[in-house]
């Protein structure tokens, strides 16, 4: 477009907002429902983590639409770019053979491939206590074989594995929020399993067990849409 | 005061991000333009949940259990950024993969290009 | 005193992490700010976490491993780049345009 | 609770548990995902309808809670009545277009059913950001679907779609945060609840980025290109699904929140009133067929927002429902069933649609969607359309009725034009085989919509079951018609006779006399159509709708009641006229001017209903002086709809070019009906003086119509557009009659009512059998038919006789009566202009006879035969009716006068065989004499006129005669009207050209005229704020 015509609108556009900057004045005290949040998740989930907690328990439908945005996301690049991966028409192989990757990459790659990994776990599995949570370690995962799928062109991401248990993960998660209306309050509430020890890897309910499954489902649609960008 | 000069920030971001998706030809630069936007809502979204001196909430050493609602940050945006980015990381994935399937169908990056049903 | 030599070196590794980013953005060519970006950052970075560690004494370990970690990524990551880019324009040299790397269908050559 | 099983939470269970199984049961095999597929989709369509079962029953709303927490901790849902309608109503349409996508791959069915989850997640939801995940899944899903489109323009639309919908998205997100900042709420309750203290600068500019999403995703014009963009590249399913399904889980989404947007509802309601009109005028120029849909789909959700929006300003709760719930389930089952039969169809310009008319049941599918569309009864549009027009007449918010009847008008206009190019067929258009399956959704979409229709009748007040028998009885036929061709004759003629003598039975006063008369004609007529032995589909069944609709027209006790039986008139007159292939441009503009006088008379009856409080004809009675305006919508209805001068370009080509039989029919009974509206019309005049000069001017411009279809008929060479303009004429007179506003002018014109029925009966039928023994149609080919046809003769006779006034028959009583109430009324002007339509008329009948039968025989006329029974029987009951009419007159006249309303001083004593009147004895002698002197006198002087001037030729042939005065005949009568109304229409269509040049087709100026929308709606809610 003539960049006269953006001007104007980047001009008006700019007044809108700077309504907003110039009247926003910062927050000295939380607003009831934050302050009733920050109280309520140490006590009644015991997560350490409010805004995991929130995540999670609270406001778990949004995780669970998250979910299926993310699942829906993987099956339509899928759709969109399913068809070319098996075309493999002779010059998609023929560029990346342009430029090899080089012994460096592929043996940095083989040292941090497995810290990544590590560390990805880590995020997953402290998701109540320190930050981090399902969303985020699913992202390092992903990034983990976007390293190996760098360094190592043989490498072929494995689509059926991993919408197996991208599938399977999805399902576990709707099966624990049923489950947290047989046992606990309501769907998609946590409190199925022993709040444990505060603090303790092993308590707040359900949490830790659902941000693994949502580890494990974000690392998989992720790998697939990596997988799916790189035929 | 932080967290006006963030949201100023977030907000000049998005401008840029709207500059950039309007002037650029190359669809990929478009894209790059809507995930400015979107970062740029992200940064709003967290300034605005900012409380002066606060930290992050988290209950655990120097945030104890007393004292955390007067400590903590508001965890709500926070919370709901998360939702965001992931569906800010969907929607550029989904406008990389049509652009992708547009330089197949015309071999062309360029946005005018794809000007065909009209009126 | 440890805390005043530890704020010292965080300002100077705060000073290289500046000079990084003005490099990138005066560099020329691609090449040039690969360069930049990665040799300012790492050091950059380091002195940083250096001068932590005078702060807190007892995180001396972790501080470590995330040094190794920079150690480890930022020159890697950057040597990729810089076959990227080198695989891209067919050789490196001066007088290359002062444009960006172009995009895959923008051949910018001498 | 609604047990657990059929809880609505179940909905999102079953919709994400499949959706994440379908890439497992995909390993199985491919049988298995379709089944989960159907079945997930049947589940949800069951709980939503038995939701909404229990909630119609007095159920209380269900609420769902989840995170084990209260509201504002934790995202709770609703399924309320409303919710649960629109749900099951949205479930219903993707369970009936998921045939369509069952062939595809496993991930197509995988987006599908998430995305009818979304809708719902939309529908329900009662917390902020929650919607716009759900909003975010709906869109996600959307492009992922989209790109089953493979070429190229569907490519580029999906991304010009994509760059749209993710900006109004962020303007969502945006929205939500900073109203979050402004109140810290994210409840849609508590928001409602402390929407006073929403106030201040943020939490404008987060209203206006809520409002500016929801509003840029129901694709306002002019920032719309994206969507229509993907209407026309879009696989049809997928195009439905997006049009009717999603745009159902957004337009829910803006209803929900419209208590926040208070002080912004007139700019919502201007925004749809905007898109409305304008998509509707972009839609004539359209020759593309999704893209039309798309015009169509865009113009329909205007209207629904608009709606939504006045209702909400005039607080007019009881309406809502009907209102709301009529034009969102109209549209989204029309709507879907439409793209549904594009993408069958799968051809992409409207001309190629020829091949359809082949097909009786696709095409009676596709006509019921365009009825529905264009808000016809008996679909649920026209009974929100019609509770919409009388909640805003009640608040005198007549601007917005006007916008919204002249969109529909635009939208029927394209419609219809689209329905008439599918009858057509070419000889090269290619043959198609719709496949059974395929066409099961769209009926299945016609269905609801009739039950629907059915419900929202109910809802409307329409109490009155017997309004739908004639609509019954056509199925009826239709049924019969596919056993035998005779036995469906017989039984659409025992029909009409039964059933309009049974619906005459409880009728009394005027009603009663009209009802006699449309029975008496319609069974005489349709006796005549048997005269065409070859076998006509869907010519019956139509036929028995209209009869049958127009006898029980005066049953009718309440304006809706009427105004539907008058609509069930023009659809099935317009359907009959259209079957000939000559008659598609006169169908066209029937329907048009059908449909505006239809709009004139809604109007009419709203403002009436506003101005009295009650909703029967009789209220109409006892108006206030004020009903000025009511009084003159109704007569401009009936006006055009009796062909007053000006508008009377539609009746000469509806008349002449129909079917011969078809022409006989609604000449002589149907165009009465506008002459008992005006009857019915009046009433709300007796009490006022002050609209006696408004009925002056009706009857002024009734003698103008006379005039002027008396000359052009004179001009005429056809002998059916002949008779058409004398039809035209003739009515003049007796909408002149009614105007009066007098005991006796009532007399006249109930008088010359039946007159006309008879007599032009006959003269068409005398036509038709000219026709069809000749072949002929023009005067100049024919002559000298006296011989061969001897009876037909003698009954064209009696028929011109009666016609042009002359003694004895009734003609003449009537014209007497006639001038006679004119000067008890002290009209001049009308009495002169009435004695030249005489004159006039007595030429082109006295032309009607010496033409066809006497002069000399041209061509093979001597063998031609005697007309055919049926025509001559329908005929002889006519003329048998003139015969009492004119020996008995009191069996008529005596039973009009105690009829019409004993509020009229009766001036009409009867003694023997002479009526006294104020003005002395009408004695048929002496008056008789005088009035053949004048018109021998008068027929002299143009003789001896002739003779003089055409001293040349010479020739004494009468034709010859009538050819001398054509030149001065033309000169006086100039086509203004017919140029007129060419000129309207074009312009229009040049306007819509022009308006449509605002979508070049780049996907950056549309994003750019997105944010521009966003910045407008901004100043204009600033502007109304501050």
């Amino acid at each position: 477009m003539p960049r006269a015509a953006v001007i104007p609108l980047l001009v008006a556009l700019g007044v809108v907002f700077g309504s907003v900057a110039i009247n926003y004045s910062e927050r000295t005290v939380l607003p009831p429902l934050a302050e009733a949040y920050v109280e309520m998740v140490p006590r009644e989930l015991g997560a350490p983590n409010v805004i995991t907690g929130i995540l999670l328990n609270y406001r778990a439908f949004d995780t669970l639409g998250e979910v299926a945005v993310l699942f829906m996301v993987a099956a339509g690049v899928g759709l969109l770019l399913g068809g070319r991966a098996k075309t493999d028409d002779p010059d998609e192989t023929q560029r990346t053979a342009a430029v090899p990757p080089s012994e460096i990459v592929r043996h940095g790659a083989d040292i941090l491939v497995p810290l990544v990994a590590l560390f990805a776990a880590y995020i997953v599995v402290h998701g109540h206590l320190g930050p981090g949570g399902g969303f985020q370690g699913g992202a390092v995962a992903a990034s983990c074989i976007l390293l190996l799928v760098l360094a190592k062109p043989e490498y072929r991401v494995k689509f059926a594995q991993l919408s197996v248990m991208e599938s399977l993960a999805g399902l576990l998660i709707v099966l624990l929020g049923v489950a947290g209306i047989v046992f606990a309050g309501g769907f998609l509430d946590n409190r199925i399993l022993p709040l444990g020890e505060f603090g303790a890897l092993f308590s707040a309910g359900a949490i830790p067990l659902l941000s693994v499954f949502l580890g494990a489902k974000v690392g998989c649609e992720l790998s697939v849409i990596i997988g799916r960008f790189r035929a | 005061m932080i967290s006006q000069t963030v949201l100023v920030t977030g907000l000049l971001l998005m401008l840029v991000g709207v500059w950039g998706m309007l002037t650029q030809r190359n669809i990929l630069r478009i894209v790059i333009g809507f995930a400015l936007m979107g970062t740029g809502s992200h940064i709003v979204i967290v300034a605005v949940g900012y409380v002066a001196g606060g930290t992050a909430p988290i209950v655990d050493g120097p945030v104890t259990v007393a004292n955390a609602a007067a400590r903590a940050v508001d965890p709500v945006p926070s919370a709901l950024a998360v939702t965001a980015i992931v569906i800010g990381l969907a929607v550029i994935a989904v406008m990389l993969a049509f652009a992708i399937r547009l330089y197949e169908a015309k071999k062309t990056l360029s946005i005018d290009a794809f000007a065909d049903s009209k009126w | 005193m440890t805390e005043l030599i530890g704020s010292i070196v965080i300002l100077i590794g705060a000073v290289f992490l500046f000079s990084a980013g003005l490099g990138m953005f005066r560099m020329p060519d691609a090449f040039t700010r690969i360069q930049a970006g990665t040799k300012a950052t790492t050091l950059g970075n380091t002195l940083v976490l250096i001068g932590i560690a005078l702060y807190f004494p007892s995180w001396s370990l972790k501080l470590l491993i995330i040094a190794y970690f920079v150690f480890m990524t930022n020159p890697i990551s950057s040597h990729a780049l810089a076959r990227a880019a080198y695989g891209l324009q067919g050789r490196c040299g001066g007088g290359v345009r002062l444009e960006t790397a172009g995009t895959p269908d923008e051949r910018s050559g001498p | 609770m609604v047990g657990s099983l059929l809880h609505p939470l179940n909905i999102f269970i079953v919709g994400l548990g499949t959706g994440f199984l379908i890439p497992l049961l995909n390993r199985l095999g491919k049988g298995w995902v379709a089944a989960a597929f159907l079945a997930a989709l049947a589940a949800m369509t069951l709980i939503s309808a038995v939701c909404a079962i229990h909630l119609y029953y007095g159920g209380e709303p269900i609420e769902i809670l989840t995170g084990g927490a209260l509201p504002p901790y934790a995202i709770n849902l609703r399924m309320g009545l409303a919710e649960a309608f629109v749900a099951t109503g949205a479930t219903a349409t993707a369970l009936l277009g998921a045939i369509y996508v069952l062939r595809e791959k496993y991930a197509v069915m995988l987006l599908y059913l998430i995305l009818v989850m979304g809708v719902i997640g939309m529908i329900a939801t009662r917390d902020l950001f929650n919607l716009f995940v759900f909003l975010e899944i709906v869109s996600i899903a959307t492009y992922g679907l989209l790109s089953l489109g493979s070429r190229p323009e569907a490519l580029s639309a999906s991304f010009k779609f994509l760059m749209a919908t993710v900006v109004a998205s962020t303007f969502f997100l945006l929205g939500t945060m900073l109203l979050y900042a402004a109140t810290g709420i994210l409840n849609i309750d508590d928001l409602i609840a402390a929407r006073e203290g929403i106030a201040g600068p943020i939490a404008f500019a987060a209203l206006m980025l809520l409002l500016g999403c929801l509003l840029l995703e129901l694709k306002p014009f002019p920032a719309n290109g994206w969507g229509l963009d993907v209407y026309e590249t879009a696989p049809g399913s997928i195009a439905a699904l997006v049009a009717s399904v999603v745009s159902a889980g957004v337009f829910f989404a803006l209803l929900k929140l419209m208590p926040l947007f208070e002080d912004y509802w007139v700019v919502i309601a201007a925004t749809g009133a905007i898109t409305f009109v304008f998509a509707n005028l972009i839609g004539l120029s359209q020759t593309k067929a999704q893209r039309l849909l798309g015009y169509s789909s865009v113009g329909q959700m205007g209207l629904l927002y608009m709606a939504a929006a006045l209702l909400h300003i005039v607080d007019a709760k009881a309406a809502m429902p009907l209102v709301i719930g009529g034009l969102f389930i109209n549209h989204l089952l029309a709507k879907a069933g439409l793209f549904w039969l594009a993408g069958v169809v799968s051809r992409e310009r409207l001309t190629d649609w020829a091949g359809l008319g082949q097909h009786p049941i696709v095409l009676a599918g596709f006509g019921i969607l365009i009825c529905a569309i264009a808000g016809l009864p008996p679909f649920p549009g026209f009974w929100a359309k019609w509770q919409y027009i009388v909640s805003l007449a009640s608040h005198g918010k007549f601007v917005w009725i006007a916008i919204a009847l002249l969109g529909s008008l635009l939208e029927a206009a394209y419609l219809f034009r689209w329905l008439a190019l599918t009858l057509h067929r070419p000889a090269g258009a290619k043959d198609w085989k719709p496949s059974r399956l395929a066409l099961l959704p769209v009926f299945g979409a016609g269905a609801l919509l009739a039950l629907c229709g059915y419900g929202a009748a109910r809802m409307a007040g329409l109490d009155a079951d017997w309004i739908f028998l004639p609509l019954i009885a056509g199925l009826a036929i239709v049924v019969l018609g596919c056993v035998s061709d005779p036995a469906q004759r017989i039984a659409a003629i025992l029909t009409v006779a039964a059933g309009g003598y049974w619906l005459v039975q409880g009728m009394t006063g005027i009603g009663f006399l009209f009802g006699a008369l449309f029975f008496a004609g319609s069974a005489a007529l349709v006796i005549a159509s048997l005269y065409r032995k070859e076998r006509r589909p869907g010519f019956y069944p139509f036929l028995v709708v209209l009869l049958l609709s127009l006898q029980a027209l005066p049953r009718a006790a309440t304006g809706l009641e009427f105004f539907v039986l008058f609509e069930f008139v023009t659809l099935a007159s317009y359907f009959l006229i259209l079957r000939r292939p000559e008659a598609r441009s006169a169908a066209f503009s029937y329907v048009l001017f059908s449909l505006t006088s239809g709009y004139c008379l809604i109007a009419g009856f709203a403002v009436a209903h506003a101005v009295t409080g009650e909703v029967s004809l009789s209220a109409l009675l006892t108006a206030a002086p004020e009903s000025a305006l009511a009084f003159g919508l109704l007569a401009a209805g009936f006006l055009i709809k009796a062909g007053a001068v000006g508008v009377h370009v539609w009746l000469p080509g509806a008349y002449a070019d129909s079917d011969d039989d078809l022409s006989a029919i609604l000449s002589a009974v149907v165009s009465k009906a506008p002459i008992f509206g005006l009857v019915v019309a009046a009433y709300a005049t007796i009490r006022s003086e002050a609209m006696l000069d408004l009925a002056y001017a009706v009857g002024c411009l009734g003698m103008l119509t006379t005039v002027v279809g008396a000359v052009l008929a004179l001009r005429q060479d056809d002998i059916k557009r002949m008779l058409a303009y004398s039809s035209m004429s003739q009515l003049g007179y007796i909408v002149a009659a009614v105007a009066l506003m007098s005991h006796l002018g009532w007399v006249t014109a109930l008088y010359l009512t039946a007159n006309h029925l008879a007599v032009k009966g006959i003269l068409f039928l005398v036509a038709a059998a000219v026709v069809l023994r000749t072949g002929r149609r023009t005067f100049s080919a024919l002559g000298g038919l006296v011989k061969s046809m001897p009876v037909t003769f003698g009954i064209a006779l009696v028929g011109v006789v009666a016609m042009s006034g002359l003694p004895p028959f009734t003609g003449f009583g009537g014209k007497w009566l006639l001038l006679s109430a004119m000067m008890e009324k002290g009209w001049y002007l009308p009495i002169a202009l009435g004695v030249l339509a005489t004159l006039v008329g007595l030429l082109y009948m006295v032309r009607f006879i010496r033409a066809i039968f006497l002069g000399p025989p041209r061509g093979a006329t001597h063998t031609v035969p005697e007309a055919p029974w049926p025509i001559l029987t329908a005929q002889a009951i006519l003329i048998a009716g003139i015969l009492i009419m004119t020996f008995f007159p009191k069996l008529l006249i005596v039973p009009i006068s105690e009829a019409i309303d004993p509020a009229f001083a009766s001036t009409l004593v009867w003694e023997g065989m002479s009526l006294e009147l104020i003005y002395g004895y009408w004695n048929p002698l002496p008056t008789m004499a005088a009035a053949v002197a004048v018109s021998l006198l008068l027929i002299a002087a143009l003789w001896l006129v002739r003779r003089r001037t055409a001293r040349l030729p010479g020739t004494a042939r009468s034709a010859n005669f009538y050819d001398h005065y054509q030149p001065l005949l033309a000169a006086v009568t100039p086509p203004w009207a017919v140029t007129f109304w060419t000129a309207v229409a074009r312009s229009t269509q040049r306007l819509g050209m022009l308006a449509g040049r605002v979508y070049t087709g780049n996907g950056q100026a549309y994003t750019l005229t997105v944010f521009y929308y966003f910045v407008a709606v901004y100043m204009v809610c600033a502007a109304i704020s501050f």
